[in-house]
């Protein structure tokens, strides 16, 4: 598949150079802004922030890449045990971040750093999980974000029946209506699970966003081994709407969220989101990408980078100044070096905690090895072993 | 309050008990809602409390099982019915990767307090994948409870025990047996996760759950007419297991019958052998022996008496016990 | 839903009386001849039957209505365990039977039964299953269709995989051209199983006709329950085309099915077809369809009978006079009378054919158990036991 | 021929000979084309047998296992590659429902000649379902057969045998051990389903599979600085599992402890225990000891060393055996 310019494949053949015109943008690659946009629910999309939120984006662009480049040299110095990189997903993460309400709730796969971000989450708390101290260390309550999932699609079941909760609370129907977010790659939309979470979501008209983040690659393989269509086009054969967004436009991003989840939240269904993006680092840091991708295209997809463009645009138009972006950065640094030294102080957990959680009520067949396996611990204590 | 009740209407009741008691509890699952289910089991619960707590679902357990998962963190208690035991399989992922883990991974900050409900085991005559007996599958997985009702009494009371527990359940419901008719106490209480002895006895210790229950106690009958008298017990709980009257038992006794219908090979019935034995090793007179379905694929109709354990099977294995 | 008098709501609104634009008729529940009838995928259908071929679809239609018809009779009378009847299914089951060519292979699920006779299968053969006596007695690669698929879905995969066999084996491309069907139902749609054997067949373009019997129900449930819109659209959320044709029009079903499964020999991909029938009777022996539906609504269905329409039609055309009918009639009695006969004269399977076929190669395990309870039963020889 | 290969390069070895040797073969799976698989298994299949043949899937368990089933109906030799044990729940109800039965519901008329690779077990630092021990759930399905390789030698020759088998096959890598090294002998040839003595001994016998055959190894060379002297067995076959060898082994010995990563509860130990004390049981000197990962879900990364059955846990075990 050629990737064009602005990365827009759609419905018929993708013309170099322009957005096909059902791909939604509203901040070209030079930092150009696009007052309007259609997309290919036939809705107009535009947007129109104060300078303040502009320059949030921007600093949260920034800062999340800085965090993510932090983690991915802490693994390589062995201080976590794998890192999955967001690079090149900035502006889908923070777009759809932003464009939540408090009151919605996201269920993310395990690269949604920048989403967690935004939702107030401690970047430690991710960490964790792939320091190998914990298997999930936030309260989904408490910042309605769900834990990270690893079995590609199984979120999309819990965000349903979630939202499913929302429609039985009677939190539909008004501007303090309640939505889901879900998130998931474009690998996962050959899971079973994600189908049946389509349907589910259709039958019982769930108030959910469904938001897929096309980065063109499940692990090694490319887009096409996975559809033979655009991928926001799945949702005409469930009964509501799909459609395609410049995933690297953080604006256009931020634009289509949110009115999705303003719909969701007004009674009116689901909605699918194909964020058209790119997994510029590898898939994680144990992969290899040069086995199956050409320099030539990550360099083509640099040229549409997500934070090139705000920092163009909100320079252009005078947003921001140079002391804001040196400001941003400092920020970005300082938060990187706390976090990196928060990530070595981290400690381990004790071997007993082994036996903690496994059942609310408890188990006595857990007790039972705990007990014992204290017993055999405290069998060494004081012995050369 | 007592009156007789079979099985399948002790659960009904059950479940109609817990929807009045508690406005969390959802229904869920294929043909559940106007129809009652296929074995009626839920029969009347829509109507009386509609369709947004007893909720006919697409057919597609492992979206049953993924979205009450979601209900579940949202703060509901659903109780999913899976149709027959051969189509819990398409829930599988759901269930060992997410429904068992998410109290563990979560350090106890999500509960998922679900039960999953499954008519299981043989004997109706049923043509393939209605007849299977998948408890070892959720009997290894940490992180799951499973539990096995044998009569009108358990089936009322364990019913409503396994929605209030914030433990996810599995729940066993002998579906050869829903026609059989006991005492209910309404207002019984006991516990939920303990084995119990349904026959004393002083020369053999007999184990039987769910459907097998009945066997091993007809086993028991006959034996006494040979002079054997059979000690029973209802093991109720499969995981956790609660085997410390069991223990107690076989030290008496020292000789020991599992009955289970599923397959033998690494079956409840290996986990509950090597347990006794490692508990009793001294007191037994003959390795613990099991009766149960063969390792092969459950079989045609015509051929399933003849698959599963029986009375006959049941007092040949003891009869072997007692020629160690 | 209101199901009107063509039964067929399509995209927009159903018009009563009216086949909606694009649900494929070629006979009115009348039998009256449509000549053309175009499809939802743009095709325009159409067909030319020889007299003898139209003769033969209502031999067939007849025939298998009575065998059915037997077959649940010998459930009432205790001798089969379960019966899953196809009554009102025939055209269905018949127009795509006979539109598919010798090496097209077919996987069913546990309804086909009209199919299998329309593959030349001995209708005793899926009656030994329903008996009770073994699994499955048919040899698939003998006539070509796979065994009874009873866990829903599953065969949707088992039948992707062997067309993708196909195209590995070079047989796509020609009119020798191979091609697959397969068969499930309105209830089949939701599982995760289809939705993925949907994705592979698209993206590896397999030679395969999906074909969907919608009978309006699944047990109990009301194809609303599955779905919001008309299931043939499904497909293009795939990337395939779908249409609906009215699966109670033998000739409609023929022509589609046809068409559907020559391009699918030369290589033209996927097609999902979805039959708008109804199950007129209960979903097996142990249903009890009072409970959830009205019999105005079966009445109403009776108006559409898939066999009246045949008769009608080959009546009024003067293809087929009294004594054709009257022939076929006892034809189909005969039949009845021989199936019966054989059921009831099926012996038992011999007890240690339990532990047969576990494994190709066999397994000690098996064997020590095989022995151990020929054992056992010997032990009972003579005795009162 | 012998070569000094890692089990990794032996597997990969083993499955080039196989496509070599037969057309019919196929390998299937995510990743396993173009990237060679995320453990490097499958690398240089696809350049050399092309995408026909080393097949890129769609990321869908459930479809890998099922179209395989029907190209396997097809006349294919599907060799599916599940990525990470914790990924292979997804196809279960393939795997269980229909891969397990075809056989036997057919009368043998439909063969499904598959073989499911799964990497398996934990040591390796991974984030949750990486690390998982799904043997159980296999072993308890009959109609399937369940192997795992140990060393470089198996890996060739196992492997081979599994893809020739007519028998569907779930084929268990140890994924920790990929890297270890050991002679190849390209020529060797022995019975798939048979277990091995690793390590001839005289006080008391070990049983281990897949990962843990090193540790038990480990562990019986430490032993004989105690002045023990282990004998232990690699299992290799675990379904149907070959244990005439080893109920010579307790006779003579008197003692047994089985090691597996899996929980403990209803695992594979305790099918092997409880036919050793049937067969062994006047020979017994101690109940047959399990050392097995704990009954709870696989931890996080830096509890697993305490999860995980090492040296010492074995030892600890074998101690308790003379203690009894
Ligand atoms: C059920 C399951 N199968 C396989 C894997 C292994 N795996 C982890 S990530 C991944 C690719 C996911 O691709 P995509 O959905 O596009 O998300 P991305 O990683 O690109 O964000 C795979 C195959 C898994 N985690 N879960
Ligand atoms: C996986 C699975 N879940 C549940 C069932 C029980 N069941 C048997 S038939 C059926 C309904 C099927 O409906 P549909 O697909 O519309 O086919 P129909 O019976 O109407 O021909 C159900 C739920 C099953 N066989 N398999
Ligand atoms: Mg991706
Ligand atoms: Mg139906």
């Amino acid at each position: 598949m050629a990737k064009g310019d602005r990365g827009a494949p759609a419905r018929g053949k993708e013309v170099a150079g322009e957005p096909a015109p059902d791909f939604v943008q509203l901040l070209t690659p030079d930092g150009e802004r696009i007052d309007k946009s259609v997309g290919a629910d036939g809705v107009e999309y535009t947007i129109d922030l104060t300078d303040e939120e502009y320059r949030g984006l921007y600093r949260d662009l920034v800062v999340i890449r800085r965090l993510d480049a932090e983690a991915t040299a802490l693994q390589r110095q062995g201080e976590l045990g794998i890192w999955a990189s967001l690079l090149g997903q900035e502006a889908a993460q923070v777009g759809s971040g932003r464009a939540l309400r408090p009151q919605d709730m996201a269920f993310p796969t395990y690269r949604e750093h920048g989403v967690l971000y935004c939702r107030g989450i401690d970047p430690i708390l991710p960490l964790s999980l792939y320091r190998g101290v914990d298997q999930g260390a936030w309260d989904p309550a408490e910042f309605k974000v769900n834990m990270y999932t690893i079995v590609i699609g199984a979120q999309t079941l819990h965000a349903t029946g979630y939202a499913m909760g929302i429609t039985k609370d009677g939190k539909v129907g008004g501007d303090d209506g309640e939505a889901v977010i879900c998130y998931f790659g474009d690998g996962a939309t050959s899971q079973g699970d994600v189908n049946e979470a389509f349907i589910w979501s259709s039958v019982f008209h769930a108030p959910i966003v469904f938001f897929c983040q096309n980065n063109q690659y499940a692990i090694s393989e490319p887009i096409e081994k996975q559809t033979r269509i655009p991928l926001y086009r799945r949702a005409d054969g469930f009964g509501f709407p799909g459609l395609r967004v410049d995933g690297n436009d953080v604006l256009a991003t931020y634009a289509v969220t949110r009115t999705a989840l303003d719909n969701a939240r007004h009674g009116q269904g689901p909605t699918l989101i194909e964020a058209y993006t790119y997994r510029m680092g590898a898939h994680t840091t144990t992969d290899d990408p040069t086995r199956y991708r050409v320099a030539s295209e990550v360099e083509e997809w640099q040229a549409r980078d997500p934070i090139a463009r705000v920092r163009a645009f909100v320079e252009k138009q005078q947003i921001a100044d140079a002391a804001f972006i040196a400001e941003v950065d400092e920020q970005a640094k300082q938060e990187a070096l706390q976090l990196r030294e928060r990530v070595l102080a981290m400690p381990d957990p004790h071997p007993l905690t082994l036996f903690d959680h496994v059942y609310p009520n408890g188990s006595p067949v857990v007790d039972a090895q705990r007990e014992r396996y204290a017993e055999y611990l405290d069998s060494f204590e004081g012995s050369a072993h | 309050m007592a009156e007789k009740l079979t099985i399948g209407k002790a659960l009904n009741a059950g479940l109609r008990r817990a929807l009045e008691q508690d406005p969390k509890v959802l229904i869920m699952g294929e043909d559940v809602g106007k129809l009652g289910g296929v074995f009626r089991i839920t029969d009347g619960l829509q109507k009386d409390f509609g369709e947004d707590r007893v909720i006919d679902t697409p057919l597609a357990e492992s979206g049953i099982i993924g979205t009450a998962v979601g209900l579940a963190i949202r703060g509901y208690r659903p109780v999913c019915e899976i149709q027959f035991d051969g189509f819990v399989y398409p829930a599988y992922d759901q269930i060992v990767s997410q429904v068992a883990k998410m109290h563990f991974r979560s350090q106890g900050k999500v509960k998922v307090p679900m039960v999953i409900r499954i008519p299981f085991g043989g004997g109706i005559g049923a043509v393939e994948h209605h007849s299977e007996s998948p408890e070892a599958y959720f009997a290894h997985t940490a992180g799951l409870k499973v539990v096995a009702c044998s009569s009108p009494q358990d089936a009322y009371t364990m019913i409503q025990q396994a929605i209030a527990s914030d433990d996810p359940i599995v729940f066993l419901e002998p579906k050869r047996r829903y026609h059989e008719k006991g005492e209910v106490d309404t207002e019984a209480t006991y516990p939920l996760h303990a084995s119990r002895r349904v026959r004393p006895g002083t020369d053999a210790t007999v184990l039987a759950y769910g459907p097998m229950v009945r066997t091993a106690l007809d086993a028991a009958t006959a034996a006494q007419e040979d002079g054997r008298d059979l000690e029973v017990f209802d093991l109720r709980t499969l995981s956790p297991l609660d085997l410390e009257p069991v223990f107690e038992s076989v030290r008496r006794t020292g000789r020991c019958v599992i009955v289970h219908e599923a397959p033998s090979n690494v079956g409840l019935g290996a986990e509950i052998a090597a347990r006794i034995t490692e508990e009793c090793f001294y007191s037994l007179e003959a390795p613990v022996l099991r009766v149960t379905g063969f390792d092969t694929p459950y079989p045609a109709a015509r051929l399933e008496e003849d698959y599963l354990p029986d009375l006959d099977r049941v007092l040949d294995a003891v009869d072997r016990t007692f020629g160690w």
